[in-house]
């Protein structure tokens, strides 16, 4: 009964029409549905398509010239933008990334009669690496005062598939822990150990319905669950929609890319007061100049609806993440306004 | 109708094993036969030559000829649906469709031919069969009952009236009645009597008073042994065979000293 | 088994019988029955009033039967002697198994039920997921495509499964026969994911990669399907008695009229229950479909163009990419499976319909 | 044969329709020949440039191919062989009971009861898996570890939720278990009576005419339940991924949270990310876990045929 | 060894179907006894009420006395496990487990008993119990073989040895030859002559020159019609039964006038 709603009222002006396909992260499908299930009410003739294919598979896809746009949880490296050749593109034009997907990631666990729980990094990490196994080691007992802690074991849960959430926490681990975590960041769970769990769903049950276990997932996730507060600097800060943007706020942009091109090197290990540092940042890319002229308008309208703050919104009520700073969206919109 | 069957030097085979061998014969028109002989002899087997439905069973074969009215059933090119349909058969457990009525049984060897026939003709042709068969009385009222709800005899006389239906000139008949009670038995002998004023029959039977009560002819095979051929030992007038055989076997075999 | 009704004997009852066996009575079956569950109750509930754990059920169930086809394997062998010791062991094991498979079916059904009572709604049947975040939409383009792709792997499986099922039992002799009794059954060992890399790996060589229709997901399942087709259609058409074969042609019927007028009439109630079983058995494939069709959001009737959506991949992407509020998702998820097992069941119930309807009158 | 001097009317030609017909049902059994060929070269052709891929081509895999594959393979038939131990047993249980312990009426109710459960799809059996089985087995392998630790198969540390190699067995031997029930069932109620009724002439019990009689004459049936069974548990995917913590080490340990993945459900876990080369790669464990239960069918096939003479077949 | 048997107004039902009716005889110690009679009448029925067997068919009961030497097989707490070791069958179809080689086939009832039996003990009792069925001479070069791979005959010779195994009382035969060839037939009837020395034989038999040539006496059954009950319509010795029957009925069947 919500198919064919496009000829359902005429107090839309829009002149928009086509198709638009994206493809790639399954970070963003959420989000995503949000902007694209709006976007289509308010352009009745306009399908966006969004494949959540995962990021890799977006990236390249993107690059084959088969889809308008791109989600990706990390932006293209510099070998991948200096080997150029992106198909729908214009040659010799460069191509924007936009980090308008900002999710915090919550660190859940499940503990009888514990709601949240103050560690740094250097536990976490080590209860992630397997090394701190036990609910009442001195490491965690020490950091959360008159937080009673059972002789329990911890069961720490993972992703067992690929993912930009793993990818973002172990950039974390490395960055902010290293001496503890010396693993290289990567979407797959670098060891054999700990549990897997599939999807941020199975994280999620797994979490909920074992005992003295802990994850990480998305934080629109975390329900009920006990949650970390992380320690940055002297303080430790729970994760908030606000505390997630600061960090992206508090990151230089990568060195040596165009204008318009606004990926960023998050300061993992910040102090910064008030900045909550496991966030995933998942981008949109799209071309400068496109080859093909006949979907900019479109390309341009859907991303403008994005960094708008209704867009924004829309995601952070349905997704959960983050909205992006006024600051962050003035540098975007002007990169949209320059795709041609 | 009915017609002469001559057997020249017949042997018939499952696959390597030869279970019958040489067997000639020559049956008159109009008349009845019965084979007789041990269980394992291959009366069945050799029956079932007389219309090839022995070549349906994998890996059989036969050697030899059979000739209706010298025609070779064996011959090059001819078609065994057609031998079939002059050369009806009756088995040994009655076998009427499940799935059909009682009417539908009757007609099912036209029917089932895809011939066309008006609603009329259809109606006469199946009283006519069930009256040939002696059954007209007993299911006028339930044509459209399917026909395994019949008592055993009845079957059987189902589907002899099947058989008769699509006007054969020769019938078969293998053990017709050792499946059925005492009273059916009566039932399906009498009706073999009226049937041979118009067809050809032959009538395979365990039981040498049937055999005696209602053949003219009487074959007896015989087989020498667990995996020998069967062999036809004596064949000739019924009223011969069991008073004055010329074989010793044949005597042993009617006066019950074996079998 | 069997009920003997026996008379008194009147002049037996003075002589010992010796034929008489040493019995033991019936309620002494019971008696260990109760005796043994409510041992093995308390001291579970003694445990869990102990370490202040719940009482265990299943635990009671389980140790409770062992305890129980133990004590009566030893009191009926005392008594009755260790042959009849034996077959009550035996029996109370037997018993054991089929209450044990039970239990998870009763979960999962209880499971399904409760939790897809809350969105099985008249919107879950008439809306897409197409514009909906959140709570509402419903199932509508899953359903479809659940049908569609399941009805073209129908209609390509049937037609080669029931004509290979009736070579085999018709025509097929020797070697040829044998081999394709084996292909069908190394097909029926075919993993479904491999029917779906298949299916995927096939349309991505012709229309270039990443191409995911309804039709590849059709050709997954007919994959599947093939072979469950052949195998239980060749089951019925063996049944069907040679001497019904042999009537009809005794009557000069040809080959191929009696196998379509007499065999398959007389076995269509046990092809058509094969059938409908084989369409239950793929019609809850995942992940085959997953990758073969991919899903999508929207209505798409097109097997031909597009990704489709079916019921248990609805579930699955409805469990696996909750968004907020995630209650809503995975009341969607639980509605899809109680679709999905309600579908399977009518076809279940359809199957013994055709059945009953087509079987062969016995008339008595 | 010889031939004959008139013209029969009995002669006719060759008739279309059996021609047609026979035709028809020859080339369906080719198609089955043509499908399953065609599934194999595809998964070959697909699978060539995985089989010789290192860590440079395709991301996903750390060494090479092979390295990347055997863990899975084993977690595979490790996971299948612990499903079959379970349902093995209890389906011929089953099978008895509705074979030859239930009165008539019960017997084909339940034997409709449980084909049912065959309808139910894996999803539903993975979701049921997280959030009803693993939860009620866990403290169940707290107790295990904790008093039977020694025991190899059950050392620890468990697991805190249940999400074990055991608890997917389990879910898989309950999805095999109707396929299973039902051949058994067909193979037990097919005992000739002739050799029931022997051996209870014979003054055996009810439970000495079954071993006797039924199972004996079963037993290459019950093979092929058992292979079915197998190929299932083999092949079995959603159910695997959802319910199994599979970290992909090879151990046999089975209440831990550190379990071996099978190729199934890693085909599921990573397929939606892969793109390139890993595809192949994900292509070729599918070829592998083909050749798998191929060769498990091919060996069932001969196990039965050796015994032949033995079977009730003749 | 051997007993003797009373019947007393037996009645035996399938579900609600009398099949037969109020049927009494007494069947001496060491002799052969035949039971005749046409198609359906309830031979096979009434001899396997004989050890309990009937009862092994869904449905079926019975209503009346069975005693072996006084003991009522029908009485409270009989074990019908124990009629049946007493009271051996051999079937109309032999019926060698397929699975078990020749030895274990002839084991496989004592082995049901006495488990822990020395492979001396085993291989006498195998030896004597061929011996016994007249089949040691012909296997005894391949007792590892499979049962099934006999002929017909030897393997119905081997089901008698399998059942003299286990040292019954009483041997109940259903149309033990029916199946079979006339060489083997005559081989068991002979076997048979013999066994009357230790056992009490009961046989059913279509076969009336079979039932004059074994029996010491006689019982005809017969039958009103279809759905109507079997009775038993002369019981006596074999002689008087064919020369010189009390009823018509007896005469009218023995002389081959019908069945
Ligand atoms: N389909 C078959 N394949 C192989 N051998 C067969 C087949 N049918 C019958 N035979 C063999 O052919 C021989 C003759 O059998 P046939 O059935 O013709 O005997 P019969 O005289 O009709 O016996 P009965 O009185 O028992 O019906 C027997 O040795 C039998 O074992
Ligand atoms: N399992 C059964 N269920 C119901 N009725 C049966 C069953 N077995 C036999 N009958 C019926 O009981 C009656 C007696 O059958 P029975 O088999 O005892 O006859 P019989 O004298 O042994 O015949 P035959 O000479 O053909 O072996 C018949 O009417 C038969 O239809
Ligand atoms: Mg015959
Ligand atoms: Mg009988
Ligand atoms: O959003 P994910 O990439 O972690 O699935």
């Amino acid at each position: 009964a919500n198919e064919g709603g496009a000829s359902s009222d005429d107090t839309t002006d829009s002149s928009l029409s086509g198709t638009l396909v994206g493809a790639g992260a399954s970070s963003q499908g959420s989000a995503q549905e949000a902007w694209i299930a709006a976007f289509q009410t308010a352009n009745p003739d306009v399908t966006v398509n969004y494949d959540p294919s995962g990021s890799g598979a977006g990236r390249e896809t993107f690059q084959e010239g088969a889809s308008d746009f791109a989600g990706s949880d990390r932006a293209f490296n510099d070998e991948e933008i200096a080997e150029g050749n992106f198909q729908a593109c214009a040659p010799d034009t460069n191509i924007i990334e936009l980090p308008l997907y900002i999710s915090p990631i919550a660190v859940i666990f499940n503990l009888e009669g514990v709601e949240s729980l103050n560690l740094d990094a250097d536990t976490l990490a080590g209860i992630f690496a397997g090394e701190i196994t036990n609910w009442n080691d001195d490491a965690i007992v020490s950091q959360n005062d008159g937080v009673e802690l059972p002789d329990q074991a911890i069961t720490a849960v993972h992703r067992a598939d690929d993912s930009g959430t793993t990818e973002n926490f172990t950039e974390y681990l490395g960055a902010a822990a290293p001496d503890v975590w010396t693993y290289e960041a990567d979407g797959v769970w670098p060891f054999e150990g700990g549990e897997a769990a599939q999807g941020t769903s199975g994280v999620v049950d797994a979490v909920t319905n074992g005992t003295g276990t802990i994850g990480y997932a998305d934080a629109s996730r975390a329900g009920d669950l006990g949650t970390v507060a992380v320690k940055v600097g002297e303080e430790y800060v729970p994760y908030s929609p606000e505390a997630a943007a600061a960090i992206v706020d508090a990151s230089p942009f990568v060195e040596g890319r165009s204008e318009f091109d606004l990926a960023i090197e998050l300061e993992r290990d910040t102090t910064a007061s008030g900045t909550y540092p496991i966030v995933l940042v998942s981008y949109l890319v799209a071309c400068e100049e496109y080859a093909d002229s006949a979907n900019v308008e479109l390309v341009k309208a859907y991303l403008g609806y994005i960094a708008s703050p209704e867009g924004q919104e829309a995601s952070a009520e349905s997704a959960g993440s983050a909205p992006i700073s006024d600051s962050l969206r003035e540098l975007a919109t002007a990169a949209i306004d320059s795709i041609q | 109708m009915s017609k002469r069957i001559e057997v020249n030097d017949l042997n018939v085979y499952y696959g390597k094993f030869r279970a019958v061998e040489g067997v000639s014969l020559e049956i008159e028109p109009r008349s009845v036969t019965a084979f007789i002989g041990p269980s394992g002899c291959g009366k069945t087997t050799f029956l079932r030559t007389l219309n090839r439905m022995h070549e349906v069973t994998p890996g059989a074969s036969v050697e030899g000829e059979v000739l209706i009215d010298g025609n070779n059933l064996y011959g090059p090119g001819v078609d065994p649906v057609l031998v079939r349909r002059q050369v009806g058969m009756v088995f040994q457990r009655p076998n009427p469709f499940p799935t059909m009525s009682i009417r539908e049984n009757v007609l099912a060897g036209v029917k089932l031919n895809n011939r066309r026939m008006s609603k009329g003709d259809a109606d006469d042709l199946v009283e006519q069969s069930l009256q040939g068969a002696n059954l007209w009385n007993e299911v006028k009222d339930r044509l459209d009952r399917p026909g395994s709800g019949l008592s055993g005899g009845q079957q059987q006389r189902l589907c002899i009236a099947r058989t008769i239906a699509v006007s054969p000139e020769v019938i078969l008949m293998d053990e017709p009645c050792s499946a059925l009670d005492p009273i059916s038995t009566l039932a399906i002998e009498d009706l073999i009597e009226e049937l041979k004023q118009e067809y050809t029959i032959v009538i395979v039977t365990h039981n040498m008073q049937q055999a005696s009560r209602v053949s003219d002819k009487t074959a007896f095979f015989n087989i020498a042994g667990t995996g020998k051929p069967g062999k036809l030992i004596e064949y000739d007038d019924t009223t011969t065979i069991f008073s004055n055989p010329s074989q010793k076997s044949t005597e042993d075999y009617v006066s019950g000293r074996f079998g | 088994m069997a009920t003997t009704t026996t008379r008194p004997a009147a002049r037996s009852t003075s002589v010992e019988n010796a034929l008489a066996a040493a019995k033991l009575p019936t309620y002494a079956l019971w008696v260990v029955f109760g005796v043994s569950f409510a041992v093995v109750g308390a001291v579970l509930l003694l445990i869990a009033i102990a370490s202040e754990a719940e009482f265990n059920y299943a635990g009671w169930l389980i140790i409770g039967g062992l305890l129980y086809a133990f004590s009566t394997w030893l009191f009926s062998s005392l008594v009755e002697g260790r042959r009849r010791g034996m077959d009550r062991f035996v029996t109370a094991l037997v018993i054991g198994a089929f209450v044990i498979a039970m239990i998870p079916l009763i979960s999962v059904t209880w499971t399904v039920v409760s939790l897809g009572a809350a969105r099985f709604d008249v919107e879950f049947f008439s809306y897409s997921m197409r514009n909906v975040t959140g709570e509402g939409g419903g199932a509508l383009h899953a359903i479809i495509g659940t049908l569609e792709m399941t009805g073209m792997a129908a209609l390509i499986s049937i037609p080669i499964g029931l004509m290979t099922s009736i070579y085999l039992v018709e025509y097929g002799r020797g070697a040829v026969a044998r081999g394709i009794t084996f292909l069908v059954d190394v097909m029926t060992g075919i993993p479904s994911i491999v029917a779906g890399l298949f299916a995927y790996s096939l349309f991505s060589i012709f229309l270039g990669p990443g191409t995911r229709t309804g039709f590849a997901g059709s050709i997954a399942l007919a994959v599947l399907m093939i072979p469950v087709v052949v195998r239980s259609s060749e089951e019925m058409l063996r049944l069907v008695p040679n001497e019904l074969r042999e009537a009809s042609y005794a009557l000069g019927v040809p080959k191929w009229l009696t196998i379509v007028k007499v065999v398959l009439p007389t076995s269509i109630a046990g092809i058509t229950t094969g059938i409908m079983l084989s369409i239950a058995r793929v019609i809850g494939e995942t992940a085959p479909l997953l990758i073969a069709a991919g899903f999508t959001a929207s209505m798409n009737y097109n097997l031909f163009e597009g990704r489709m959506s079916s019921l248990p991949v609805f579930v699955y992407t409805q469990y696996a990419n909750q968004g907020n509020p995630p209650e809503a998702y995975l009341d969607r998820a639980w509605a899809g499976a109680l679709t999905l097992i309600i579908i399977v069941m009518a076809l279940n119930l359809v199957a013994r319909l055709v059945a009953r309807t087509f079987a062969p009158k016995t008339g008595r | 044969m010889t031939t004959t001097t008139k013209a029969p009317p009995i002669r006719g030609k060759q008739r279309a329709g059996d021609r047609v017909f026979s035709g028809s049902a020859v080339f369906a059994g080719a198609m089955i020949l043509v499908t399953l060929g065609a599934v194999a070269i595809f998964l070959i052709v697909q699978s060539i440039p995985a089989l010789f891929a290192t860590s440079e081509d395709a991301s996903i895999l750390t060494t090479n191919f092979w390295d990347y594959v055997w863990p899975l393979l084993f977690g595979t038939v490790w996971a299948a062989a612990l499903a079959l131990l379970i349902a093995t047993p209890l389906s011929i249980g089953i099978a008895l009971f509705i074979s030859h312990y239930a009165p008539r009426r019960l017997a084909s109710m339940l034997g409709y009861i449980v084909d049912l459960l065959a309808a139910v799809p894996s999803v539903v059996f993975g979701l049921w898996g997280i959030g009803v089985l693993a939860p009620a087995v866990q403290p169940l392998y707290t107790w295990l570890v904790d008093n039977m630790g020694w025991f190899p198969l059950f050392a620890g540390p468990v697991s805190g939720t249940g999400r074990t190699i055991l608890t997917a067995a389990v879910v898989l031997a309950v999805m095999v278990l109707p396929i299973m029930t039902a051949i058994n069932r067909e193979v037990f109620l097919q005992t000739p009576v002739l050799h029931e009724e022997a051996a209870l002439a014979l003054g055996a019990t009810r439970w000495e005419m079954i071993r006797t009689a039924v199972l004996p004459f079963g037993a290459p049936g019950m093979l092929s339940a058992g292979v079915l069974g197998l190929g299932r548990a083999l092949g079995e995917t959603m159910a695997v991924a959802m319910v199994l913590s599979a970290t992909g080490a090879v151990t046999f340990q089975l209440l831990t949270s550190v379990n071996p993945s099978t190729i199934a459900a890693n085909i599921a876990l990573s397929f939606p990310e892969a793109y390139g080369i890993n595809i192949n790669v994900l292509i070729a464990t599918g070829l592998i876990l083909f050749i798998v239960t191929f060769g498990v069918n091919a060996i069932a096939r001969w196990v039965v045929s050796r015994r032949k003479e033995f079977s009730g077949a003749n």
